[in-house]
Formats: C-alpha cells, sequence, structure tokens
C-alpha cells in the first residue's frame, strides 16, 4: 500500500468481455446441478470437494472480473482477502470444535 | 460536563446546543464522544462501588441477590462498551485527523451517526434500570441462563438490544476511520511515517470490522431463539451451548485488544514525549501490534478451558495465548528501552504511562498464569481472573486513558490541567488500584468464585475482601479528584500554546484548541516527527493564505439515529408499529442524508 | 522540579510497602482456607497447583526484570536541569531479537509442562474407578451412583485411594462443579457429559462450590465432600441404600410430619410429593432426593448446617435463605415444620 | 480507476467511498461467514422435522441461481452504460437488474412459504433455525439492492446520472456482486452439498 501518485486509470472491459464469462458462470451452474443429480457422484465422498471447487471458481470469476478486482489496486484486494480468509477460517474451526465432521 | 468552546471563530453558530446536535467536525464529535463515555465511566465506577459494599463482610445483605446480579452484568457491559471504548473512541476522532495532517474523517456525517447511535444505544440499554429490569445475565451472557424459559423478563432483551445498537456504532466508526487513515494521510506520510497512536487505532479498526459481524450474529441467534423460538441454544432441538461461548469469545477476545490497543498508542506517544527521545524500535512496536491484531484472532477458547473441549483444543489454545505474550513483552521492552538515556520528567502524563507499563506486566503476567489450561482449571471464573483483567483494563488501559486526557487536554480545550491535582489523582489511583486488585489474587486462588453476591465466613477471604472495598473507595475518590481538575481548570487553568509538552507529531503544529478547519495549509511532511526534525514538515501559518469551506453541520445522522434505537425500542416492546414507524424514520433520514448536497 | 522527585520517591516507597504488608498480613491471619486451590491432596491437585508455581516464578522474575529496568531507568535519566537533549537513538536491532527472543524462550519452558499435563490427565485410565454422575441443578448438586444405586444430594461422599470419575452434566443452565482441593474445575452444560478424574489421597472434608453463574443464587450453590477410609465408605453406602424405617416406628411428633409430607396442598405443585422423592412415599424429581436427608451436613443446597433450626428456617422461607429459590414458600404452620424437621432428621 | 475524477488530495489515488466500501465488503464476509459455520456444524444434528434432503427444491434454487447471475451481468452492462454517457441503455440495464433482483426475491418467498406449508418453521428444528436465518439475511440484502439500484434507476431516468457519477453505480454493483457471490457460496453449501444423514 506504498503511496502511488493519481494511478493510471486501467479501460474497464468491453461487454464481450462480460457477456463471456456470463456464460462460463451459466455453464459451471449448469454442470454444479448436473453433477448434483447424477446418483453415481450424489452419494459418495467425491461430491463436496468438486462442487466446492466448482463454486470457488465462479466465486472467483465474479470477484474478479465483474467486481473489478484484478486490475484494481492491490489495497481493495488487500482489504477484501484478509477478512474473507479469517471468515473461512472461523468456519473450518467452528465445524472442527462443534464437532461437525461426523458423516 | 458543557466543554469550553473550540477557538471562537471556528464555531459562530446560531444556538449553541443546536450547533453540537447537528455537528459533523470531527474535534466536536471527539469531546462529545469523550464527556459521554465519561459521564458512563462514573455510572459504571458506582455500580463498582455498590457491588465491593455488598462484598465487604461475609453474608453481607446491603443489596438483594438480584440486585448484584444487575450491577456486576452493568459495571462488566457499561465499563467496556460505554466507557473505554468511547474514550478509545473519542481520542481517535479528536486526535487521528491532527496527526495525519487533515481536515475532518473521511465522512463526516457517519461520524456524527455513530457518536448518536452511540449515546442512544447508551441510554437505551441503562434505561433498563427505569423498568427494575436490568440485564442480570453477566456481560457475557451465556446461552441458556440468557434463554426465555430461565430470563424470561426483559432484562436479557434491553441487554441485547443495546449490545446490537453499540456495534453498529462502533462498525460505523471503523469503517470511517479506516478509509480516513488509508486515503487522507498528509503528502509525504507513508504509512511508516504515521505516529504509533494512529496505527494502534488503525489495527484496532480492522479488528473492530471483523469482530463485530460475530457478535452480531451471535445476538441475533439469541433474539430469534427468545422471540421466534428458534433453536440455536436449544439443546433438546440438538443445539449446543457452547455455539454461544464460541461466537461470543470469537469476538470477546478482539475485544479486548479492541480495548488494550489504542491505549498502547497513546503511551508510545507519551513516553517518547517526556524522555526527548523518540520512540525505540518504531517499526518493531507496530509490527508487533499487527501480530497482536492477528494471534488475537487465534486464541479465543482460552476462556474456555473448563468446558471440555478436549485435550487437542486445549493444547492449541493454551499454547496459541502463551504466544501472544511475546509480541507483548517486545512493546514492554521497548518502551522501558525509550526511556532508557532520555531526559525524563515526571509530569502527569508520564506518571500514568510508567503506571501503565508497571500494571500491565502485572497483568500480562497473571495472565499468562492461566493460560496454560491445568492452572486455569483452578483459576477460571474466581477472583484471580477479576484481578487480572482488572490489572490489564484498569492498570493498563485506563491508565494509559488518564495519560492521554492530561497530555491532549491542554490540544483539545486550549488549557493545561493542574499538574498538582493531577499527581494526586494519580497516586491516589496508583495505590487505590493496587489495594483493590492485587488481593484479589489471592481471595480468587483461596476459593472465591466470580459474580457471588456473598460468601461464607468460614471461606476466610472476609479481611481482604475488605481490604478490596476501602481500596476501591480511594479509586473512586480519585476519580473525583479528577473532575474537580476538570472544573478547576475550564476557567483558570493555564493556558497552553501550541506545543505545551514540546512533543514531535502533527495535533501540536497548530493552536491550541485547533482552528474548525485544522490546518491552514495542507501539511507535507518529510520525517515520522516533523516537529523534531529540521524540515520535518512545511510552515502552517496561523492565517490561512486562501478561504477554506468548512462543511456545514446536519442533522440527517441524529434523526437516522433516532429511527435505528425506535426501530430495537419497537421490536423490545414487541410493537410492530413502533418498529415500523421508526424504521420509516431511518429509511427517510438516510435517503435525505444520501442526497444532501454536503461538499467535504 | 525538586518536589515531583521527593515527593515520587517517597510516595512510591509508601506505595511498595502498603501493598507487601497487605499481602503478608491479612494472609497470615486466616484461620485454614477450606476451598483453598493452595493445599491440594489429590495427584492431579498437585499436577495443577506444581504447574501454577512453576510459572509464578517464572513470572516473578520477568517482573522483576521490568520493574527493576523501569525504576533503574527512571533514577538514572531522570531530567536534570539544563541537560542537553539526549541523542534520538531509534532503534537496535541485536536487542530486539534478544527481547524476542527469551520470552519466546520461557514461554518454551513453560508450554511444555503445560501440555504433558493436559495430556496425562485426559489419558488417566479410569478401568475401575468409581462412577458418580453429578447432575447440577438451579442452585443445588445430584449425585448419582449407579454402582450402588444411590441418589443423594449436595454430600458427595467418596472412598480414599480409588480412582473416581465424575461424570458431569446439568439439569438447566451451565454451573461449574468446582473442588479446589481436590480436582479444580469443570463445566457441566445441558445437553454434554464432560469428566473429571482423580483419585482423593486424604480422608476429610472439602469444600467445594458452583463456578460459572448460573442465576439468582449463584453464590448459594455450594456442596461438601467427605472422603472415607474404605470401611467407612462402605457403611455410608449400606446406610444409603437401607430402606428408611416403617412408619410405626416413627414416633407420633414424626409421624405428624410424614403426614405433613404426604398432605396435597393446594395449588398442588405446593406439596411436598410433588418435587421431592423418599423411597415408597413419593417419586418427584424436580428437588433433592431425601431419602437418607437426616444423615447429610447441610441444607438447601450446602448454605446451612444441617441442624434444627436451620431446617426449620428453610422450611419457613426458602427465598429467604436462597433467593430466587424455586422451592416455594408453602406456608406451612409451626406444627407441621416441628414435625416435618423431626420426620425429616428420622432420615438417617 | 478511471471512473470518477477525484476532487481533492488522496494518498492512494484511490475513491475514499471505495475503500470504505470493500471494507464493508470485508466485514459482511464475516457476517456471512458466521451464518455459514452455524449452519454447517449444526447440519444433520435436528433431532426432529423435515430434512434438507426432503424439502430442498432444487430445480427452483436453480433456476433463481441463474437469475442472480444474470443480474450480475445486467449489473456491469449498466455500469459500463452510465461510464459511456449512454442514457437509455443504462436506463436499461439498471431496470434489467432490479427487476431481476425483485424476480429473486419472489421465487425466495414462494419457497419460504411452500416449506412454512410442508411444516419447516423457524421454531420446527435446527434445520428450520439456521436455514431461514441464513437465506434470511441474505434476502434483506437482496431487497436493499433492489430499493439501491431503483434509486439510480430513478436518478438515471432524471438525467443525474451522468458518467462524473459513475462512482455510485459502481459502489452499487459492488454491492449487488457480493450478494451474488454470497448466494453463489449458499446454493452451493446449502442446497447442493446436503451433508448428515438423509431422513
Amino acid at each position: 500500500m506504498s503511496q502511488e501518485v493519481l494511478e493510471k486509470p486501467s479501460a474497464h472491459p468491453s461487454a464481450r468481455v462480460y457477456l463471456s464469462i456470463a456464460a462460463i458462470l451459466t455453464a459451471i451452474t449448469v454442470v454444479e446441478v448436473a453433477i448434483f443429480y447424477i446418483p453415481a457422484i450424489r452419494g459418495t465422498m467425491v461430491l463436496a470437494p468438486v462442487l466446492l471447487l466448482l463454486s470457488a471458481g465462479k466465486f472467483a470469476l465474479v470477484v474478479m472480473f465483474y467486481m473489478h478486482l484484478k486490475p484494481d489496486s492491490k489495497l481493495f484486494t488487500a482489504i477484501f482477502t484478509a477478512p474473507l480468509v479469517l471468515a473461512a477460517a472461523v468456519i473450518l474451526a467452528l465445524m472442527t470444535l462443534l464437532g461437525a465432521w461426523v458423516y | 460536563m458543557e466543554a469550553t468552546a473550540a477557538t471562537p471563530d471556528s464555531l459562530e453558530s446560531s444556538s449553541r446546543l443546536w450547533s453540537w446536535i447537528t455537528t459533523t467536525d470531527h474535534k466536536r464529535i471527539g469531546i462529545l464522544y469523550g464527556a459521554t463515555a465519561f459521564v458512563f465511566l462514573l455510572i459504571g465506577g458506582l455500580e463498582a462501588m455498590l457491588i465491593r459494599w455488598q462484598l465487604m463482610k461475609p453474608d453481607n445483605d446491603f443489596v438483594s441477590a438480584e440486585t448484584f446480579n444487575e450491577l456486576f452484568t452493568m459495571h462488566g457491559t457499561t465499563m467496556i462498551f460505554l466507557a473505554l471504548m468511547p474514550l478509545s473512541a473519542a481520542f481517535f476522532n479528536f486526535i487521528i485527523p491532527l496527526q495525519i495532517g487533515a481536515r475532518d474523517v473521511a465522512f463526516p456525517r457517519l461520524n456524527a451517526f455513530s457518536y448518536w447511535v452511540f449515546l442512544l444505544g447508551g441510554l437505551f440499554l441503562n434505561a433498563s434500570f427505569l423498568f427494575g429490569a436490568a440485564p442480570d445475565a453477566g456481560w457475557f451472557g451465556y446461552a441458556n441462563l440468557t434463554s426465555i424459559q430461565y430470563s424470561p423478563g426483559v432484562n436479557i432483551d434491553f441487554w441485547a438490544m443495546g449490545l446490537q445498537i453499540l456495534g453498529i456504532a462502533s462498525l460505523a466508526a471503523a469503517f470511517n476511520f479506516i478509509a480516513t487513515i488509508i486515503n487522507m494521510r498528509a503528502p509525504g506520510m507513508k504509512l511508516m511515517r504515521m505516529p504509533v497512536f494512529t496505527w494502534m487505532a488503525f489495527i484496532t479498526q480492522f479488528i473492530i470490522v471483523t469482530a463485530f459481524p460475530v457478535i452480531t450474529v451471535a445476538l441475533v441467534f439469541l433474539m430469534f431463539d427468545r422471540m421466534f423460538g428458534a433453536n440455536f441454544y436449544n439443546p433438546n432441538a440438538g443445539g449446543d451451548l457452547l455455539l454461544w461461548q464460541h461466537l461470543f469469545w470469537l469476538f470477546g477476545h478482539p475485544e479486548v485488544y479492541i480495548l488494550i490497543l489504542p491505549t498502547m498508542g497513546m503511551v508510545s506517544e507519551i513516553l517518547p514525549t517526556f524522555s526527548r527521545k523518540p520512540l525505540f524500535g518504531y517499526p518493531v512496536i507496530v509490527y508487533s501490534g499487527i501480530l497482536i491484531g492477528t494471534i488475537g484472532w487465534g486464541v479465543w477458547s482460552h476462556h474456555m478451558f473448563a468446558s471440555g473441549m478436549g485435550a487437542a483444543a486445549d493444547t492449541y489454545f493454551g499454547a496459541a495465548s502463551m504466544l501472544i505474550a511475546i509480541p507483548t513483552g517486545v512493546k514492554i521492552f521497548n518502551w522501558i528501552a525509550t526511556m532508557w538515556g532520555g531526559k525524563i520528567r515526571f509530569t502527569t502524563p508520564m506518571l500514568f504511562s510508567i503506571a501503565f507499563i508497571m500494571l500491565f506486566t502485572i497483568g500480562g503476567i497473571s495472565g499468562v498464569m492461566h493460560a496454560s489450561p491445568p492452572t486455569d482449571l483452578q483459576q477460571t471464573d474466581t477472583y484471580f481472573v477479576v484481578a487480572h483483567l482488572h490489572y490489564v483494563l484498569f492498570g493498563g488501559a485506563f491508565m494509559g486513558i488518564f495519560g492521554a486526557i492530561y497530555y491532549w487536554w491542554p490540544k483539545v480545550f486550549g488549557r493545561l490541567l493542574n499538574e498538582r491535582l493531577g499527581k494526586l489523582h494519580f497516586w491516589l489511583a496508583f495505590i487505590g488500584l493496587n489495594v483493590t486488585f492485587f488481593p484479589m489474587h489471592l481471595i480468587g486462588m483461596l476459593g472465591m468464585p466470580r459474580r457471588v453476591y456473598t460468601y461464607s465466613a468460614e471461606l476466610g477471604v472476609g479481611g481482604m475482601n475488605l481490604a478490596a472495598t476501602i481500596g476501591a473507595l480511594t479509586l473512586g475518590f480519585s476519580t473525583l479528584v479528577l473532575v474537580y481538575n476538570i472544573w478547576h481548570t475550564a476557567a483558570k487553568g493555564e493556558k497552553a500554546g501550541k506545543n505545551p509538552w514540546g512533543a514531535a507529531t502533527l495535533e501540536w503544529a497548530m493552536s491550541s484548541p485547533p482552528p474548525v478547519y485544522n490546518f491552514s495549509v495542507i501539511p507535507e511532511v518529510t520525517s515520522r516527527l516533523p516537529l523534531w526534525t529540521v524540515g520535518g514538515m512545511n510552515e502552517i501559518p496561523d492565517v490561512p493564505p486562501e478561504p477554506i469551506h468548512v462543511p456545514g453541520g446536519s442533522y440527517w445522522p441524529v434523526l437516522a439515529a433516532l429511527g435505528l434505537v425506535g426501530f430495537f425500542t419497537g421490536a423490545l416492546m414487541h410493537s410492530l408499529w413502533v418498529a415500523l414507524a421508526a424504521a420509516a424514520v431511518l429509511v427517510v433520514s438516510v435517503f435525505k442524508w444520501a442526497f444532501e448536497p454536503f461538499e467535504m | 522540579m525538586n518536589l515531583d522527585r521527593r515527593s515520587f520517591r517517597r510516595a512510591n516507597q509508601l506505595a511498595v510497602l502498603a501493598s507487601a504488608a497487605l499481602l503478608l498480613g491479612l494472609a497470615g491471619c486466616q484461620g485454614p482456607f477450606p476451598q483453598s486451590t493452595f493445599s491440594a491432596t489429590t495427584e492431579l491437585g498437585e499436577d495443577l497447583s506444581g504447574l501454577f508455581w512453576m510459572i509464578f516464578w517464572w513470572g516473578v522474575a520477568v517482573f522483576a526484570v521490568v520493574q527493576v529496568g523501569l525504576i533503574y531507568v527512571m533514577i538514572r535519566f531522570r531530567a536534570r536541569p539544563d541537560q542537553p537533549d539526549p541523542a534520538p537513538i531509534h532503534g537496535h536491532t541485536a536487542l530486539e531479537i534478544a527481547w524476542t527472543l527469551a520470552p519466546a524462550m520461557i514461554i518454551v519452558f513453560i508450554a511444555v509442562p503445560t501440555i504433558q499435563v493436559i495430556w496425562k490427565e485426559a489419558g488417566t485410565d479410569t478401568a475401575n474407578a468409581l462412577q458418580v454422575q453429578v447432575i447440577g441443578h438451579q442452585w443445588w448438586w445430584e449425585y448419582r451412583y449407579p454402582e450402588y444405586g444411590i441418589v443423594t444430594a449436595n454430600d458427595l461422599h467418596l472412598p480414599q485411594g480409588r480412582p473416581v470419575e465424575l461424570q458431569l452434566t446439568s439439569a438447566d443452565v451451565i454451573h461449574s462443579f468446582w473442588l479446589p482441593r481436590l480436582a479444580g474445575k469443570r463445566d457441566m452444560i445441558l445437553g454434554r457429559t464432560n469428566r473429571l478424574v482423580f483419585t482423593p489421597d486424604s480422608v476429610g472434608e472439602f469444600w467445594g462450590q458452583c463456578a460459572e453463574y448460573c442465576g439468582t443464587s449463584h453464590a448459594n450453590m455450594r456442596f461438601r465432600a467427605f472422603v472415607h477410609t474404605a470401611a467407612d465408605f462402605d457403611s455410608w453406602v449400606a446406610e444409603q441404600t437401607s430402606a428408611p424405617a416403617a412408619a410405626e416406628t416413627l414416633n407420633d411428633l414424626e409421624r405428624r410430619g410424614l403426614a405433613a409430607y404426604r398432605e396435597v396442598r393446594t395449588p398442588a405443585s405446593n406439596s411436598c410429593i410433588a418435587c421431592h422423592a423418599i423411597q415408597g412415599i413419593s417419586a418427584g424429581v424436580l428437588g433433592p432426593d431425601l431419602n437418607h436427608m437426616g444423615s447429610r451436613s447441610t441444607v438447601a443446597g450446602g448454605t446451612l448446617e444441617n441442624t434444627a433450626d436451620n431446617l426449620a428456617a428453610w422450611l419457613r422461607d426458602p427465598a429467604a435463605v436462597k433467593p430466587g429459590s424455586l422451592m416455594p414458600n408453602t406456608g406451612l404452620t409451626e406444627s407441621e415444620i416441628a414435625g416435618l424437621v423431626a420426620y425429616l432428621h428420622s432420615l438417617r | 480507476m478511471s471512473t470518477a475524477a477525484i476532487g481533492h488530495y488522496t494518498s492512494t489515488g484511490q475513491d475514499t467511498r471505495k475503500i470504505a466500501f470493500w471494507t464493508f465488503i470485508g466485514s459482511e464476509c464475516m457476517l456471512f461467514g458466521t451464518l455459514i459455520a452455524t449452519y454447517l456444524s449444526y447440519e444433520g444434528k435436528s433431532v426432529v422435522g423435515p430434512t434438507p434432503q426432503e424439502i430442498l427444491n432444487i430445480p427452483l434454487t436453480s433456476v433463481s441461481t441463474f437469475v442472480l447471475l444474470m443480474s450480475s451481468l445486467a449489473m456491469v452492462l449498466a455500469l459500463a452504460a452510465v461510464m459511456r454517457g449512454d442514457t437509455r441503455y443504462s436506463k436499461v440495464w439498471l431496470a434489467t437488474t432490479a427487476v431481476l433482483g425483485a424476480v429473486f426475491l419472489v421465487f425466495q418467498a414462494f419457497e419460504f412459504t411452500q416449506f412454512v406449508d410442508e411444516g419447516l418453521k423457524i421454531s420446527t428444528n435446527l434445520f428450520g433455525s439456521t436455514f431461514f436465518v441464513l437465506t434470511g439475511c441474505h434476502g434483506l440484502h437482496v431487497l436493499v439492492g433492489v430499493i439501491w439500484l431503483a434509486t439510480l434507476l430513478i436518478m438515471s431516468a432524471r438525467g443525474k446520472l451522468g458518467p462524473e457519477k459513475a462512482m455510485n453505480v459502481e459502489i452499487a454493483g459492488l454491492y449487488w456482486h457480493f450478494v451474488d457471490v454470497v448466494w453463489i457460496v449458499i446454493f452451493t453449501v446449502v442446497y447442493l452439498i446436503q451433508r448428515g444423514p438423509a431422513a
């Protein structure tokens, strides 16, 4: 967060980029729901990691491109990711301490 | 406590009261915070006196059990949420913009909103006394004592909603200060050239921003359990009572760092000034502050060693809690090194800061004693912990804050507080504190648990409890000496120039009290200690070369605050109409506020 | 300036003397401390206080270093008239490393024994341990010995030398079982069972108290533990498992008490049999089990000695003894109270 | 960061409101993180009553997820339109975003009423309590977003939302995308990964 003189304004991506990202997001959602309905995967242990990965992908896409975090100053990335990581840690810690990992 | 107005030219306005109600000037909001918090400090202190009077001797009947339980709950809640945090906020408000060379905070109206929500929240919480239903489940309010089954009255509703309101005030202020510190520093003031008080405040705001949502969620769960029959803390429906303890202490431990870090910043400003020497190891103090803030998030369950979480959890939380002693120890050694080789003047702020180091060390050590889970099995929930927490919160936070009051008073009001009365206040407080809280280590180890309205004579701790009561009365009286000092110097205090203590940071570069625009020209700094370094900063003329636009007042923040607190009052009264009406006031005020032309 | 230094030094000595006198004087003149954590009598208790004293002496060492350093600095570097401004020293890396490593070393010295004790206490085997279920109620203690089928209240009886495993839970809010001289404390939480394992070594009477704030009469939730020799414990068990004396053997005062005990009052929840249990007479579960109540050392959750007039005072107005008590004031007449006291004390 | 000329000096060259708002989003991460942590910790621990497997309606929520994704697309297109000063498309895309958000809320309201009819209320069991508070809190945020977008739409209709006001729209966009991102997590964690014993 060193002091930068007025940062060079990076142009916002064109509409075409946004449309392609929307298409990817839709595709991932369709895949997620499809996986949900495949009985072979539904009951197994592999369902959760796959779905978490896919949704993390959607999460990153929206945050980096729609919320313009990727081209923006690293200041915003820092302010957003620190609490995000903390929130993830809190989720894992509470699930562990309250005994939620039982299957 | 109607403070003397800042410099006459800065506060011309039709009626004085209306100008205070609609003020958006960070300096006046700081004074409002300080005055309100000081009144709540006196209320909390009165509650402490009543508690000590009841515990003066075994089987005493000065107050009933119900009243005692309300007193210790309100003493804890008031001291933490209504006295200590707002007193720190008073200094954040007044001093941070001056230290970073800004004309005001980033969002002045949001700043006013924070204050009014805080004030109304404090009144909301204390209004419970008028209904004879003050909160009585402890400042921590463990689940299912707070459930509707075991606390059917409105006591807990007052407590939970009061904390929600105060949480909103703290969060709003935190966003404001983070934006101010990041974006409104004077040219040349890189992050590592910021004064240490602003650094510690910066870390504190990030802890507030991440910790308060957790207790907000915990309180929402509690309110849904009580009002809509939800099952969050209902073991019969599969709920786990430890969920509340985990969520509360996930907020609770970062909270105690919210309480102590600002004071560490204040002490780090006072010690160099009166040792005539720069702070020793500035970057180390800053990084250890950041380390305390982050590790502070990984230790919360040391409040729960007796709840049977299992050996693995106890081992981790015990080790992590001990780890925090290292950055704290490093700070203490750096403070002593600051004084080493200095030219030490024992003014009142300096005495309070030295006492802070002494007493906070004792509190830190007694803290490490129950960071170890097995010893905590004897110490938790006993008076040993009461001694520990008062050494770090009174000996630590309040001594530092009293020092800061005497240190920055001339800058805020233009007059120095009387040194002789200051020293009397210091010695009475120092002796009173030790006489009150040192015996409590022993009382706890000899078997007296916390929050008991009485104890049997055979327990053998009657004599020490009497000593603690005498000490508490001394402490109470010492605070009155400060009140007299304030009243005495309001008119007759020695005039303070720009820099009565010869300090090094930016807030001493303009007149006392500062003009409403703070700096006639925006300062440019080239060093961490601008006033002590040759060419450290540009010249600040007394009269601004060209007119400076000062934003006017606005009444939308106070109306929005009334709407918000009205909504909670409606919820408390289980009256949908009051809640909806208040919500309407809030929404209208927010819209009007958003569209009000307010030129920064 | 002189005034500050002289008054400062004299007042400082005064403060140190006052604190020291206070500490020593008051500690000495008190009688024996029934709930002191300093005089543990079990291996578990000794482990806990051993750790405490180890950390305590480390603390005293650190305290000494800091205070001596501070006082030396205050005296050595106080401002002397027309003394030049000191050199602006900003830092010293070697020193920083030194006083980061030093506390880290101390922490290691403290952490290792701590972790050893944690895992030792968690790992104690409870093969032939005496199982006692301890159930916390708002403001009294219920004990159950499944091995002997005994249900009692407030007085915990344990045999010497045999490990005991307390199964701690609560029937309402969170309490905390604290028996300083034998075992430290452990929370009692509705919906969970916590365990506390220790081996009572020396015979005697040990006091305990609830340590987690649990409502109006949290201060009155006390109990006593009695460690007996193996023989005495067996005779206690025999006494507790014996059937109550037959109605005919009661004298007429006790018989009047039995009648009062059995009487259905208005409202029905005011009648003794609604909450209390005596073998063959009533099976209430809300209040303490009154079988063999006469042999108990205290009344009203450990707050009053079990004497006739204490029991009478308790029956006359429970809320006066334990504010917020769930036992209602049943408006007993003096003769009913006298009868009940005699009858209850007859249940040896 | 080209959206708004910066009136006065700032230390980082970024817009102060944007810094404050990203901090607010960080704080909201902790709020939703705690809600999700409680949901996951209590999953499968309900003693009685309908379980997630029995009652969750995946087709309906898949559609509402798609609706929210498309509203994010509409939001960025609205921002692009405002930045280029294209008043017509500003209004079109702002309206589309608000309407899609409202549709999502209708779907959610329908889902809630259906659950209540099938016997899952907030007081029924742990699942009911955690589910309704988590999704209800998210729904409230969507409602606030729709009102915010409607306000921007009115400003744009009155010609008061020119390129110089683009930062207002960008910040509304940050809020809207964040609410969408939270739903992405909720949709996966609550609806698709139904842990815990089937009924």
